[in-house]
């Protein structure tokens, strides 16, 4: 599932890169759909022999993001997926709980190195709304059910961003001029979130 | 989008094999991952000095690679951060015992893949010191920002950092005088048109006929505030009030004040810039002892120009005029 | 039109005052008539170099004035060649018992500017030579037109004379050599965008989104065809292949490829094209001994490029490595 | 009447700089107009104490506007000029003989310094037709009549340069390109002398 994951967030990622640079034009330096889709080009062209567990191929996958990616989101993504490796060690089916783990991980990495919080106009501000979908998850849902929830719970964060005032990466030298404008890093953690539910879906 | 290109994903690429081919004596280059460095690296018993950051700032940095400057350097792709593996690569071919200090510009994805860097080079046995610079008045530093950018002083504080090691510094000097040098260094910018970034295809922003960008960083980034064009005597004044301001710069302060063009603005017109700035500068008491005028720092193919000012201190001239030898700046050898 | 000027009619004044402020240990500026000459000029027991044209070209001519390479630059306003009487004065001011060489681009203007200024300098006593390049193979050199253009190989020529001169060649030999580098260089251009003249105010032609002047000069006039846009390395081809038909260059031949920007080029795009040129030397059987790479010779903000390759002889090759001291050219001192 | 002339053509040139600039930017690099109205300026700030013979003024003319104009018209007016002036030595009054022997003596050194022939599509082929359209003058008629014709030939030349291909000057280098625009020489050629017909009428 996951390779089948990572393949259509390639896709996904390829074919919204011009929409992706275009929000990053607007308020940053324009390069984060060419960044992504340069990165999860090289993610997927590591997928024909991929590792046999969960963790080494979420290791892998960070790996490759950080050395093809460049940029702020090359190493918060790479870390997102490096984190959520390391907590895979602890999983064994990929369930809800499981996702929620490997989640919840991943953003608090991404929050650990680039030490925002939210509401800062990130990328986590779609990343954790979605992990709080999971855990506001009462009795086991199905894992699509539940997947879907994130996903559209990013969504909603990506779009929340829209008001915010940046206060960290590259939008934040805009000051106020930064508001009135989606996030790109948020929008692209939304598409991710997407990926994997319509994966599961 | 007009530019002498093949195609956006191999620009970066080609222009180092340009590089290459134009330089042998200089300059040694390796493509994956892609870096730079002195073709006699590693010097021994020198600190190396290592930079890097997106490409499109040409001939920042790989053309101040050579004798008296830096060791090597990590092009990213264009506007882009380099990679942590990259920026190990050229930190693993040019250091020696004396190990390497990292001049990075305060962006974030420059800041964290240098981090990132520097920790797994550290892991393999490796002497490190970083230091950031960030000298770009025209961001507020604040609890609320990524911090001031860094700009035209990094091109000072590489050439002085550069002589600095050539002369024998050791890391701990070699930290303490880029500190130093950022410490004393403040700068501002201007575009008057947009630059287009080769994969995105059409300009970063529009600009009318009569507006200027004010504030503006080195990827195309939107500066502070879009004003009404000016002439180049207000232009520099506009500029220079906020640089003076920021440090402060005081009345007999000696200083090297850099005229900088963005990529699309010719000689003539930095020269003109030059002028209005040194007048000013020197009705504000400073004694303008360096100059340098010229496209340095560039953003692609944008017109426009930065203005910095070091104020310099006695060893920072003596390592400004030490011989140095790369593409784009060379003297006394 | 978006410049960093003051006013059409003081761009050139205030660019020289410019120049004089950023440089006083290298040039002394005149400003009426205006000229740019060495600060220690005449230098003694020297043949001095003289040369000069329009403005909006920069660095050429004034900012390769200084140590190893011209005595004097006279600068014309924006496109238009000086007048006798700067030429005269400049003349005048550097020329002592070795005389002086004047060199000339074929320009109508510029030659018939520098010819009444010899007459004059020769009435007053002075020994001058001149010597007129000629290197741009996208003119037909026929009866039917004012003969080929001198545009890059302009630079070779005063950088190799400059060498000899402060190596103690006389005057016939540094007209000799001058005529030798003239007649083993040949250069090409090719325009993205036009350039706007500051009087005028408005771009010298349109060029659509799909298309580029082929065989540009460096005033803005047209080219000798108007072709679809194409990749670098095509372009590249389009302007070496008559470059090495004209000479002709053949197997073998030690050669200084000098691939330069015409002022609103970045120079990430110059080591594209020149990988491409390169390329095509070598494939050629050429040795590409020497390189240059850089917007050295330019119109204004005109976005393009041009081709220059030089066959190298020992002595040309010796003279280009001399040191030389100047704004824009600098090394080995 | 000299000076009259003078100030005049330094009018009308000014007001026309634009115009001859545009002329000059389709065939050559545009400064055109600046050129002569930077050289005529200058001779118009001359006048206030003007020499006081014709020969003197006509050298001082000349050297002004060889030591402004710059480009290929200037030492070509400044050539014009002073060949006038030598030529105005053996002339008293400015009668029609008169103004004959000073244009031809102007054009001839003109053409020596470009070494252009008519058909060359340059000032010449205003200058040249003006100068026959005096000699053709058969019996003494009146000065003004006779300027006036001299300045029309003059403007029919320089319309003629229209269709012609430049072989000499910056516009040679567009080959048959050159052909369809009118020569900025011819055109401010055709203005002075414009200027002198209307002085004298
Ligand atoms: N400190 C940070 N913490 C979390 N996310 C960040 C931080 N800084 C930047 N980002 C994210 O990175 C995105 C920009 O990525 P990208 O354009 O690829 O890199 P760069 O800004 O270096 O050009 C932003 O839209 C934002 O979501
Ligand atoms: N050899 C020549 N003989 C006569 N007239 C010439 C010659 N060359 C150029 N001209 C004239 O000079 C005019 C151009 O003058 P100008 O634009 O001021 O100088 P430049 O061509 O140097 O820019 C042309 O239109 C033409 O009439
Ligand atoms: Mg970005
Ligand atoms: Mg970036
Ligand atoms: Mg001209
Ligand atoms: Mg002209």
């Amino acid at each position: 599932m996951l390779c089948v994951w990572l393949r259509r967030a390639a896709q996904v990622i390829d074919d919204r890169q011009d929409s992706l640079s275009v929000l990053d034009a607007v308020i940053g330096d324009g390069d984060h759909g060419a960044n992504m889709a340069r990165g999860f080009r090289a993610v997927a062209g590591k997928l024909d022999e991929p590792p046999p567990d969960v963790a080494a191929l979420l290791k892998l996958v960070g790996m490759t993001l950080i050395s093809t990616v460049g940029g702020a989101s090359g190493p918060l993504y790479g870390t997102f997926f490096l984190d959520m490796g390391k907590a895979a060690r602890d999983v064994s089916a990929l369930d809800v709980p499981a996702w929620r783990t490997l989640l919840a991980a991943g953003v608090a990495g991404v929050a650990a190195r680039g030490k925002a919080v939210a509401g800062d106009k990130t990328m986590l501000d779609a990343l954790i709304p979605a992990v709080a979908a999971l855990s506001g998850t009462q009795s086991g849902p199905d894992t699509p059910q539940a997947l879907a929830r994130a996903a559209e719970a990013a969504r909603q964060g990506a779009e929340a961003t829209i008001p915010m005032i940046a206060r960290k990466g590259r939008a934040s030298y805009l000051g106020e001029r930064s508001a009135g404008h989606e996030d790109p890093g948020a929008a692209s953690s939304a598409l991710l979130l997407t990926a994997l539910a319509d994966t599961a879906g | 989008m007009k530019k002498l290109i093949n195609a956006p994903d191999r620009v970066v690429t080609e222009a180092l094999e340009g590089m290459a081919a134009a330089h042998p004596d200089l300059l040694t280059v390796h493509l994956d991952p892609a870096y730079i460095m002195r073709a006699d690296a590693p010097v021994k018993g020198k600190a190396a000095l290592v930079s890097g950051g997106g490409s499109g700032h040409e001939p920042m940095h790989g053309g101040y690679v050579g004798r008296g400057m830096l060791d090597a350097a990590c092009p990213g792709a264009v506007f882009t951060s380099p990679t942590p593996d990259q920026i190990l690569a050229a930190t693993r071919a040019v250091t020696g015992e004396q190990g390497a200090l990292h001049i990075v510009k305060n962006y974030t994805g420059d800041v964290m893949n240098f981090d990132m860097a520097a920790d797994l080079a550290r892991e393999e046995g490796l002497r490190l010191e970083a230091v950031i610079i960030d000298d770009d008045v025209a961001v507020k530093d604040s609890l609320y920002t990524a911090g001031r950018r860094g700009v035209g002083g990094t091109i000072l504080a590489e050439k002085i950092c550069g002589g600095a090691a050539e002369a024998g510094a050791d890391l701990g000097s070699l930290a303490r005088l880029c500190r130093d040098v950022n410490a004393s260094v403040r700068s501002m910018g201007v575009a008057l048109t947009s630059c287009t970034v080769p994969h995105v295809g059409k300009p970063s922003f529009e600009l009318g006929e009569d507006e200027m960008e004010f504030g503006i960083g080195i990827h195309g980034e939107p500066g502070r505030k879009r004003v009404g064009m000016e002439s180049a005597d207000r232009i520099a004044d506009m500029l220079m009030q906020p640089i003076l301001e920021d440090l402060p710069f005081r009345r007999g302060d000696p200083v090297l004040l850099f005229v900088n063009g963005l990529g699309g603005t010719p000689l003539i017109e930095l020269y003109i810039v030059y002028r209005a700035a040194h007048r000013i500068a020197q009705a504000h008491g400073l004694t303008v002892a360096r100059s340098l005028v010229g496209s340095y720092i560039t953003s692609l193919e944008m017109a426009g120009t930065s203005i910095t000012l070091l104020r310099l201190t006695d060893e920072m001239t003596r390592y400004w005029d030490a011989p140095c030898v790369t593409p784009a700046l060379r003297w006394g050898a």
